[in-house]
């Protein structure tokens, strides 16, 4: 049941629009209810191929032999692909954009990474050649130690997952092993916080199991193009990445896709398309590379597991004065976009709410296991689901109701972000108001009456003075050159304070006793 | 007594658009000679509606009926660039493509109805019916048919439009992650309410009320798609997915729906929605994009539920009935708190 | 090379073709063969299946039913006379797949499936099989202890005591999603009651052991006694007396033996 | 390669065809009879997109061994629409925008038709239980249950 709050901001708005704003059917409706609307696999074309992958059975090997030749000779086989088959059999999704290094091949040749990184593909007349062909791939494994915890990735003389990240995570601005955020004096702050409490949240991966499997249906075409039907979420980016790994001008390219069986983040990777491109040309027919479901559940990409640090300083007036965050995405064995969601999530804290010293380290980390990749709420969710137990925690701790804890602490027009831009246009607190009002959970007067709109700015618009670290700067940059690094980086000019004394560690006595948590619980400061 | 209900809340805003934008995306519109507009894009439609949104926004700027515009996507030969669909860009970055494009083709079609009608185009307006008229005379009025057809075989205009939405690229500072990773944010606040089962764990959803703010609801009903399969799909995270039960240990990864585990249709609750509207000053028609952060606000809110149920903090997901009985069993048994 | 599909017009027929050749597979309802080859099995390629009447015959009439088996749930379901088989034949699969799954083919379902077996094993059911000796009858138990050596044979019908009240049999499977989810347990009790005392308790447990097994603690702990609070506090806490259930996507071992006590113990009590 | 002839009735027309052993009746639709209604989710029985009716009981096609089907009746959503019109249940699904990105829409439409062809008034739990087999990953499933309720003429609200 939904109901449109008309009222609530109604100076905002012109409501005087004819189209907008209408429940006007689905363009797409009428094919969906009667099966006509055309997805990839609903393409038929004459004498199309099966390409099936050859998946590795281990989660960290060198690979010292692949043996196709019984393969090759198997019944309906057209065409065994090696990695060496691949023209540029090394690249990284973000690179489009100039983020990142080159560190994924399409086909595994000296080493396989996680368990189920495809190694040989298979063109064959049918799915069951194919298959039978699979079988009689011989690869001889020399098994290497495996890492499947990010914190575990970074202990030294862990395994190294992926040579390119020698240190098993992401590079950040040529120098950094994570993406920083620094605003204020956080340590300062929660040394003088009525109360500290630090937390450790888990996120499990999540697969985006969309009901249509990730496919693309690849074949010769007139002019020496190739028309691909794609289950891609993202065209061009597929055209433009399968142009860089088959090393073809991208218009030698013809996609069509744009009606998707759900995809979720998970249909961004471009995981079967040059493949299935690639055999197209080696066999002059078309090709059709299709995830089975356990392909899709165990060797798509997930959205990637999170484990996140949070200590935060709270008076006991329920103001939070400090925020320090610590997060690790699990990027599974290859960079994909993990990378780009850690710069993501750091931009987003420390949640809507304005905090005057916020401190975050955010890692993309390498493991042995499947490349994480999108899903819906990328880079927030799990930061999301951190900091809202933490607040719940928190609104506890200080003995607030969680609804006017929100209010008291939510960002307002006009506050200083700890991204260090103005926020405008927040609507948290209405947010917060209406739902508490459907859900008939009583608050205050005074905190129904607060407003997005009033009480911002002012000194809460200012950026706090923030110590800088002290830390040996490379001469020149010894990595690709990113988007993030074509301008020299601005140091913050405001000279460090003076560092605060250690927090007396007192025992971690629960004030109230329904609660376990882990750490730092409720140290009385004051 | 081995059922205990319990509510919690979580509130979120969500970034719009893909972080530190540089993520452009284009369309073209052009009318046939029946005054029948296709849009052409890039973009792609995962179910969330991008054909039926961007084809309301285009007939609302060209101020022509809905049933007369058409949306074609996606074909690399015919659409131009779009970055794709992800990170709640569709509406706002293609919706703001589509309306440029729709702008530009209807200063063509507004130009040759004021050629046919032997006025000056400022003087004229659209009625959204298919005609346009001089501004307080209704009878001095052509319609959108006559104008292309006008246009086509007697002006020489094509009537069309190209558009692009781009957010230029920020950069980040490496010392202080100084950015601007977005233009507009949506917010949400969700309370949940659940009922835990303290001798098995189990956590069974009883009901939900939320609030989003969404800039503006462009297509009410498509927004209450999302809303609604968002909140289910929050619902899956917080208390059932994973490819990895046993993470970070690998093992036992599951192969099928009966073992990768989403609420079934006897798991769902009611779910009461309020949709707010503060349009974003560069959205288009000041929407935002509710796609992705309907979903988020849901995990920390049932967690927190289940704190107010059975007393127990679970911080790692999903929150599986294992973890919750061992809680509650480490705890000494269910410790309701205060009703809410 | 394509899979051969081999028809025959009776079951013995079927038997000889299935244990002659180590890779048949005898095609049921098609819930597990076309899956695997679907999935890719080459190690399947003949396709043995019988049209003969017999395997799709239900014989409900007497103090003892025959189930066919290639019975499907859907006409189970659709049988009155087996109504005490109704909770167990619902609980499998959605529409569809009850409409094509057979009791044949449960008794070779792997975890976490074959939750009808279960209700079989709990009821003391006979396994009729047909090898390439004959034909024999095998306690169900024995059946699913050596299922691994039973590929080539192929079964023809189950058959067990009706319980003589609807209250002798119960029936429960947890699963996680509703109405249709894999099982995390299934239990499955038969509580014969002989002046006022459970006079041959059987209670069969699926989930708790590579391949469902009884719980024989217990029934020791409700044989003889009245099914009342201390005896069913008794059976409960044997529960997992004797089981050995491992870690899978849908729960833990040790998250299986916390709960198969309190769900049995919700089942003998008749709690939801 | 041999080869086995094939005749069943699709959508009331008999159709002949010839497959390869072990061809599933997902295949045998979409590739050698050309009706894309019913898709492909998994080929393990888990997801419902392939359902058809196979003599007026719901099946899953791609568990289906094609051969059994001979001189039976296979109905798919292709059968749904009686010249331009929709069926109720088509329209229901439309009015409650019970799809989004439409790919289990074929299965779902299905398996609602098996329930209503049998039981014209269900409750919501006969609705739930009906469409048990089906996984929609977009919409929770609640404008799906309301559209069956709407086309069996009960109300549309939870």
């Amino acid at each position: 049941m939904l109901e449109l709050r008309k009222d609530i901001f109604a100076d905002e708005r012109d409501d005087n629009l004819k189209e907008i704003g209408k429940g006007t059917q689905r363009q797409d409706m009428l094919g969906h209810v009667t099966g006509t609307s055309t997805y990839f696999g609903d393409h038929k074309l004459q004498g199309m191929l099966h390409l099936k992958v050859v998946r590795s059975s281990h989660a960290h090997a060198r690979l010292r032999r692949i043996d196709t030749s019984d393969a090759e000779r198997s019944q309906g086989v057209r065409r065994v692909i090696r990695g060496a088959d691949v023209p540029r059999n090394l690249n990284t999704l973000l690179s489009l954009i100039n983020f990142g290094k080159d560190d994924e091949p399409s086909l595994a040749v000296d080493k396989v990474r996680y368990n189920g990184e495809p190694i040989v593909a298979i063109v064959a007349d049918s799915e069951r050649e194919a298959f039978e062909a699979i079988a009689k791939v011989r690869i001889d494994y020399e098994p290497l130690p495996t890492v499947f915890d990010v914190e575990d990735a970074l202990k030294p003389g862990a395994p190294v997952v992926n040579e390119t990240y020698p240190k098993n995570t992401f590079t950040y601005h040529d120098v950094y092993d994570h993406q920083k955020l620094r605003f204020g004096d956080a340590d300062a702050a929660l040394a003088t916080a009525d109360h500290v409490l630090e937390q450790r949240y888990q996120m499990s991966p999540i697969e985006h199991a969309p009901t249509e499997t990730n496919g693309a249906i690849a074949a010769p075409d007139t002019n020496g193009r190739y028309v691909v039907y794609t289950s891609t979420q993202a065209l061009f980016f597929s055209v433009d990445t399968c142009a860089k790994i088959l090393d073809v001008p991208s218009n030698t390219f013809h996609f069509i896709g744009g009606t998707v069986g759900g995809g979720f983040g998970g249909k961004v990777d471009t995981l079967t398309e040059p493949l299935a491109i690639l055999g197209a040309m080696l066999t002059g027919r078309p090709v059709r590379y299709v995830f089975g479901r356990e392909e899709e559940m165990q060797y798509g990409p997930p959205r990637g597991a999170e484990r996140i640090y949070i200590k935060d300083g709270v008076m006991r007036d329920g103001r939070i004065v400090a925020r320090k965050i610590r997060a690790y995405f699990d990027s599974g064995a290859y960079t994909r976009l993990s990378s780009y969601a850690a710069v993501k999530c750091a931009a987003h804290l420390p949640g809507p709410y304005t905090i005057p010293n916020v401190y975050g380290d955010v890692y993309c980390i390498f493991t042995n296991r499947t490349p994480a990749t999108a899903m819906r709420g990328f880079g927030v969710t799990a930061m999301d689901f951190a900091i809202e137990c933490q607040m719940d925690k928190l609104a506890h701790l200080v003995g607030m109701d969680p609804m006017e804890f929100r209010i008291l602490n939510a960002y307002r027009d006009g506050d200083m972000k700890a991204h260090r831009r103005e926020a405008k246009n927040t609507a948290l607190i209405e947010c917060v108001q209406v739902a508490a009002e459907k859900a008939k959970w009583p608050i205050r007067e005074e905190f129904r009456r607060a407003s997005s709109r009033k009480d911002g700015g002012g000194s809460r618009a200012a950026i706090p003075p923030t110590p800088t670290e002290s830390r040996a700067r490379p001469a020149a940059p010894t990595q690709q050159r990113t988007t993030y690094d074509r301008l020299p980086p601005t140091v913050t000019r405001e000279p460090p304070p003076p560092t605060p004394p250690p927090p007396s560690p007192r025992p971690a006595a629960p004030s109230h006793g329904a609660t376990r948590f882990s750490s730092v619980f409720g140290t009385r400061r004051r | 007594m081995t059922r205990h209900r319990g509510r919690g809340m979580a509130s979120i805003n969500y970034p719009i658009g893909m972080n530190l934008g540089g993520d452009p995306s284009q369309a073209l519109v052009h009318s046939n000679p029946s005054g029948k507009f296709t849009v052409a894009l890039s973009s792609i439609d995962l179910g969330q509606g991008m054909k039926s949104v961007t084809r309301q926004i285009c007939a609302e700027t060209l101020g022509v009926p809905v049933e007369d515009v058409y949306v074609d996507t996606a074909d690399s030969d015919t659409g131009p660039h779009c970055m794709g669909s992800f990170a709640s860009r569709g509406t706002h970055r293609v919706g703001n493509a589509v309306m440029a494009a729709a702008r530009e083709a209807r200063g063509v079609m507004m130009e040759a109805a004021a050629e046919e009608l032997e006025v000056n185009a400022a003087d004229l307006e659209t009625d959204g019916r298919g005609n346009i008229h001089v501004k307080g005379a209704p009878h001095r009025s052509i319609s959108t048919k006559d104008v292309a057809i006008a246009a086509q075989f007697k002006q020489g205009k094509t009537i069309s439009g190209r558009g692009i939405f781009l957010v230029p690229l920020s950069d980040v500072d490496p010392e202080t992650g100084e950015m601007s990773p977005a233009t507009c944010y949506a917010h949400a606040c969700l309370v949940a309410e659940v009922e835990v089962d303290d001798e098995t764990g189990e956590v069974a959803m009883v009901r939900m009320d939320s609030a989003y703010e969404l800039g503006r609801a462009l297509n009410p009903r498509l927004v209450e798609q999302q809303l609604v399969g968002g909140a289910w799909m929050g619902v899956s995270h917080a208390l059932y997915e994973t490819p990895e039960p046993y993470y970070p240990d690998p093992v036992h990864g599951p192969r099928d729906f009966v073992e990768y585990l989403m609420p079934g249709p006897g798991d769902i609750c009611p779910h009461d929605i309020a949709v707010l509207e503060r349009p974003a000053p560069d959205g288009p028609f000041g929407a935002k994009g509710p796609g992705e952060m309907c979903a988020n606000p849901v995990l920390p809110a049932v967690a927190n539920a289940i704190f107010n149920a059975v007393g127990v903090r679970i911080d790692d997901l999903p929150i599986t009935p294992e973890k919750v009985l061992r809680a509650i069993k480490a705890q000494g048994g269910a410790r309701p708190q205060a009703r809410r | 090379m394509s899979v051969t599909v081999k028809t025959f017009t009776s079951s013995s027929e079927a038997a000889a073709a299935l244990s002659s050749d180590r890779s048949a597979r005898y095609l049921g309802g098609g819930t597990l063969v076309m899956r695997a080859l679907n999935e890719g099995d080459i190690s399947i390629s003949t396709v043995v299946r019988a049209n003969d009447q017999a395997l799709s015959r239900i014989d409900a009439s007497g103090p003892r039913i025959t189930l066919g088996a290639g019975v499907t749930f859907a006409r189970i379901l659709a049988e009155r006379d087996l109504a005490f088989l109704h909770a167990p034949a619902r609980s499998i699969g959605g529409p569809a797949v009850r409409n094509m799954g057979t009791v044949g083919g449960n008794l070779f379902a792997p975890s976490p499936y074959g939750d009808f077996t279960v209700a079989l094993l709990a009821l003391d059911a006979t396994v009729a099989v047909q090898g390439g000796f004959g034909a024999r009858d095998i306690p169900i138990e024995e059946f699913l202890q050596s299922r691994e050596r039973q590929a080539g044979t192929l079964v023809l019908s189950v058959s067990c005591t009706r319980p003589a009240s609807a209250d002798a049999f119960r029936y429960r499977k947890v699963a996680r999603i509703k109405p249709k989810g894999g099982s995390v347990i299934t239990l499955a009790a038969h509580l014969p009651i002989s002046g006022g005392r459970i006079a041959g308790a059987r209670i069969a447990l699926g989930s708790m052991a590579p391949t469902q097994i009884r719980a024989r603690a217990a029934e020791r702990a409700l044989e003889g006694r009245s099914l009342d609070a201390p005896s069913i506090a008794a059976a409960a806490s044997a529960a997992s007396e004797g089981t050995s259930p491992s870690d899978n996507a849908l729960g833990s071992a040790w998250y299986r033996r916390e709960i198969v006590g309190v769900h049995l113990r919700r089942l003998l009590s008749g709690q939801e | 390669m041999s080869k086995t002839p094939l005749q069943f009735r699709h959508n009331g027309r008999d159709v002949a065809i010839f497959v390869d052993g072990g061809t599933n009746l997902l295949v045998a639709l979409r590739e050698l009879i050309g009706d894309m209604t019913p898709k492909f989710g998994c080929g393990q029985g888990g997801c419902g997109t392939c359902s058809v009716l196979v003599d007026g009981e719901l099946h899953l096609s791609c568990l289906t061994l094609a051969e059994t089907v001979a001189g039976r009746s296979v109905e798919t959503l292709d059968s749904l629409k009686q010249g331009p019109n929709l069926h109720p249940l088509q329209r229901a699904f439309a009015d409650n925008f019970a799809a989004q990105c439409g790919y289990c829409t074929p299965g779902m439409l299905m398996a609602a038709k098996a329930l209503l062809d049998r039981n014209p008034q269900p409750s919501r739990a006969e609705i739930v239980e009906a469409i048990s087999g089906n996984i929609c990953r977009c919409t929770g499933y609640e404008p799906i249950i309301n559209a069956i309720l709407a086309a069996s003429g009960g109300r549309a609200s939870a």
